[in-house]
């Protein structure tokens, strides 16, 4: 079986379903992603491991053209506003790199992919959003 | 004496060679353990300052990041091996000049390599997976991940802005740069002298939707210098210097105070407002005082958010403002009639200095074929991401 | 208003693809451009700030050097797209503080790279000659036209100082390593923590005569902090804040006046002279007054030089004091208690907190093993080469 | 006949014998090697050519050994004041990389010497500083 890493460490795919985990201030409940050494909103310095919500609502978004990775071409990259308010900067996938796609109105949902194989043959698994149609094509 | 400075707290980290631990780890140790042995707390730090010779960009903020984000002054310093020292003088000169009665001076410096970096990292080659950096990344998460270059930030910046406000779209964005293009043929001292219709400006090339080429600021170098005086050695002066002198009546500069959104996409909207309702404060000038603006104008799309972040336009009106030509240089408040950083260009460290040139020049009337006549009062504003924020309020003498 | 502050003169460049002028270029024409505008002098400024993102080392000091070099306090700032905002706000805050009347901000940037470098490059293998940079060098110069390394530079400092004083020689330089490596072995922060014999240190491989490996600093990592507040400040807060409080009892920061000798060798003794007397008149205290000192030893043979700039020794007799180990921890006036940067180490950003960091904890009693008893008033000092001194006098809090 | 260019514009070698040019400020008579904008020490903005002499005595000196270029060897740097007060860096050549070798009291001379040549043939041609002992051996 191909063994599989997470593209960065707040993906967790070895537990359940994957989803993101980001650390929750244990004094404000501010939630950050990567490792902290204390928090921005109150400078409270411990932390609790916290599993974020899969779905969300896109808050901003651009084409990206001029510098995209060549192997990805022209992507649309969206700022992710997930139901407990935490914010994610990622891909918005299975959708065309074109402006009238990009639908404000439509909740999105994490989806996973491989992004890369290293010279081992481990696959890199990257998330991005996808438009969550199947279950609330018409919120909002 | 008043004039007294004290010390309060201090600390330091260990000096070695840290392998396991990013710099970021050695500037908040040093930081909250100066904190603690004060007995104060970020909350209580009204201006800071970092010193570092080798770290980029605005370290100062990342540390920020780390320890409290409460929108403070901060300065990134350097100066050889008195760096530290250096960062030191800016705390000091902040409270002695009444700014601030208490601040933060960090100086910091990660000296051997071979320990994690904490920025994102170009891939190797042919390569086996191995997690790096504060977020345990594997690959270049450039397009993988969304975007972090400039363009495409500001690019979504925008389109928060669409999101929130009607009547903005692809063309409000365009007309902001056929304005500055406009603009900046009457500036000799300009990179671009030449208009581009609005078709051109959209049908360029596409850098980052919807920020097209011509939306964008070039590359290009420059420098910029202002002589500054106090009011007592000012009226030591010749008449003339007098009568051509300009008044800052507001200086200030705000970081970001904590967002949650910030951590994923950095928030040009709340220092800027921080600093332009401070700036108008101080100078007791408003919005509907000024007669001229330079701002920050790095892509099409931050220029018009920051009409509404200073306040120039109505609440949530920043489209409905470029469609009636309002910031044209023969509107109702002309804004960036230099031709800003899209048209003028953007040397970064000159910028800062630029705008001030630029109002100043105006305010003596002194701007030949671009005067904004009978200029009296005008706004800059600057933006470094990370973030910094500066607004200044300027009058001309009083004659 | 007494607090305002004035524009009195303003210039800049045309921005362009500047293919034929170097970034010192675009500098001058600014600086000077602003000062002639005005109708004064870099005599007249008392303060200078140089802002730009992408200019590394002492930058500000290299545009200093071309327009006029007279001392005065100078800071390097960056703040991304701020940064030249940041420059201007370092000179307003000197002028409100009352540190200045007059000074100059820059802003400057070189953002296109195919135009003369006006640093020493490095050769290109296999190549045609071609002339580069201001000196119109064709091949690397060092070790062709002497030596441009630290550890060579400071050399030539203290054999400087050897030509003009007697009783100075190399084993006089290894004294002082042999001390400080002495003195690290009580501080745990330092990177080194073993003593060193004077024959292992002479017979240590020579960097550059008289400078061997234990006489220079070494890389590492590090951080160092410090809480300021004003004495208003100071009143309101909790005794115990109170009774630990050090006092800085002068700050002063200088640059290099002009000498004929510092375009070929830096000059590290002027700009050391100058801040200590003017720290000794702000604090009204002497060097014999103070209780422990800790300064900028880079190498050996800079500590050496600096007891006769600081005063801490009579007149040319540097030698003789090391000699009767004055500057140790039981001698007369104790120099880097906590190894100095020779052993302490020496990460270039946190160095001038960290001598504030020791000398503050040693006036609080709070230094341990390494605590000079009853230590009331310390200096500290630091240089970045470039260059830019900073001295402080401390005082403990009168209890 | 081979080709030959100074190390640094400052050295003149096609105008009789080799010597050092500097710029001379025009207000108060501050002398600088390398191309100027203005007068570090009064200001002024303009400069005339001056030809410098060819004597001078040893300031300082160090003797480099770590990071000298292979091709160099350890070598000595020495700082020279000119007998016009101008101050120059460059290496004391034809004397051993020894300290004992160093004598403040000898007056130096400028010499030139070939200290590359580049893929066309032409040579670099670099000055240093040598003891001046046939003129004045027990000067000073
Ligand atoms: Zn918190
Ligand atoms: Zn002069």
């Amino acid at each position: 079986m191909t063994r599989q890493m997470p593209v960065v460490d707040y993906l967790v795919i070895d537990d359940g379903p994957p989803h993101l985990a980001g650390h929750r201030c244990d004094e404000c409940g501010a939630v950050y992603l990567e490792r902290r050494n204390a928090c921005a909103a109150c400078g409270a310095r411990t932390f609790s491991p916290t599993r974020l919500p899969a779905t969300g609502r896109i808050e901003s978004f651009t084409i990206v053209h001029r510098g995209a990775p060549k192997h990805v071409g022209p992507f649309v990259s969206v700022l992710v506003r997930l139901a407990d308010g935490t914010f994610v900067k990622a891909n918005l996938v299975g959708v065309p790199p074109e402006a009238d796609a990009v639908d404000f109105g439509v909740p999105v949902r994490l989806v996973t992919y491989a992004a890369g194989t290293d010279d081992d043959g481990t696959e890199a698994i990257a998330f991005g959003f996808t438009y969550d149609e199947p279950t609330a094509p018409a919120e909002g | 004496m008043s004039d007294d400075i004290w010390i309060i707290g201090t600390a330091m980290t260990p000096i070695r060679r840290h392998l396991d631990r990013d710099v970021l780890d050695l500037a908040v140790e040093a930081s909250l353990g100066a904190l603690d042995d004060a007995g104060v707390t970020m909350r209580d730090m009204q201006v800071m300052a970092v010193g570092s010779q080798f770290e980029p960009f605005t370290f100062g903020q990342d540390v920020q990041k780390q320890i409290g984000q409460t929108g403070i002054p901060l300065y990134n310093v350097h100066n050889a091996c008195a760096t530290g020292a250096t960062a030191v003088r800016s705390v000091l000169m902040e409270i002695r000049a009444g700014e601030a009665d208490m601040g933060l001076a960090l100086g910091v410096e990660k000296m051997t390599g071979s320990s994690p970096p904490y920025r994102m990292t170009p891939p190797k080659a042919g390569k086996v997976f191995e997690p790096e950096g504060r977020d345990g990344h594997v690959l270049a998460t450039e397009g993988v991940l969304g975007t972090g270059q400039m363009f495409g930030v500001f690019a979504q910046t925008g389109t928060d802005y669409a999101r929130r406000h009607g009547g903005v779209g692809f063309e409000q964005f365009a007309k902001v740069a056929e304005k500055n293009h406009a603009h900046s043929t009457l500036n000799q001292l300009a990179q671009y002298q030449r208009p581009y219709s609005l078709d051109e400006i959209m049908n360029a090339e596409m850098l980052a939707y919807p920020n097209t080429l011509p939306m964008s600021c070039p590359t290009g170098d420059g420098a910029a210098a202002v002589v500054l005086v106090s009011d007592a050695k000012l009226r030591s002066l010749d008449p003339d210097v007098r009568r051509r002198a300009v008044k800052i009546s507001a200086a200030v500069m705000t970081t970001d105070p904590y967002d949650p959104s910030g951590f994923a996409h950095p928030d040009v909207n709340t220092l800027t407002r921080n600093a332009a309702d401070r700036a108008y404060e101080q100078a007791g000038i408003g919005p509907e005082d000024l007669d001229l603006v330079e701002l920050h104008d790095c892509f099409a799309t931050a220029e018009l958010v920051h009409y509404d972040n200073l306040r120039l336009c109505a609440p949530g009106g920043a489209g409905e403002w470029i469609d009636r030509r309002a910031p044209w240089r023969d509107g109702e408040l002309p804004v960036n009639v230099s031709g800003g950083l899209i048209s003028k260009g953007h040397p970064i460290g000159a910028t800062g200095v630029a705008n001030l040139y630029e109002v100043a020049t105006h305010l003596r009337g002194e701007a030949g074929d671009r005067q904004i006549e009978g200029a009296r009062v005008g706004l800059t504003h600057v933006i470094g991401l990370g973030s910094v924020c500066v607004v200044h309020i300027l009058e001309r003498a009083a004659s």
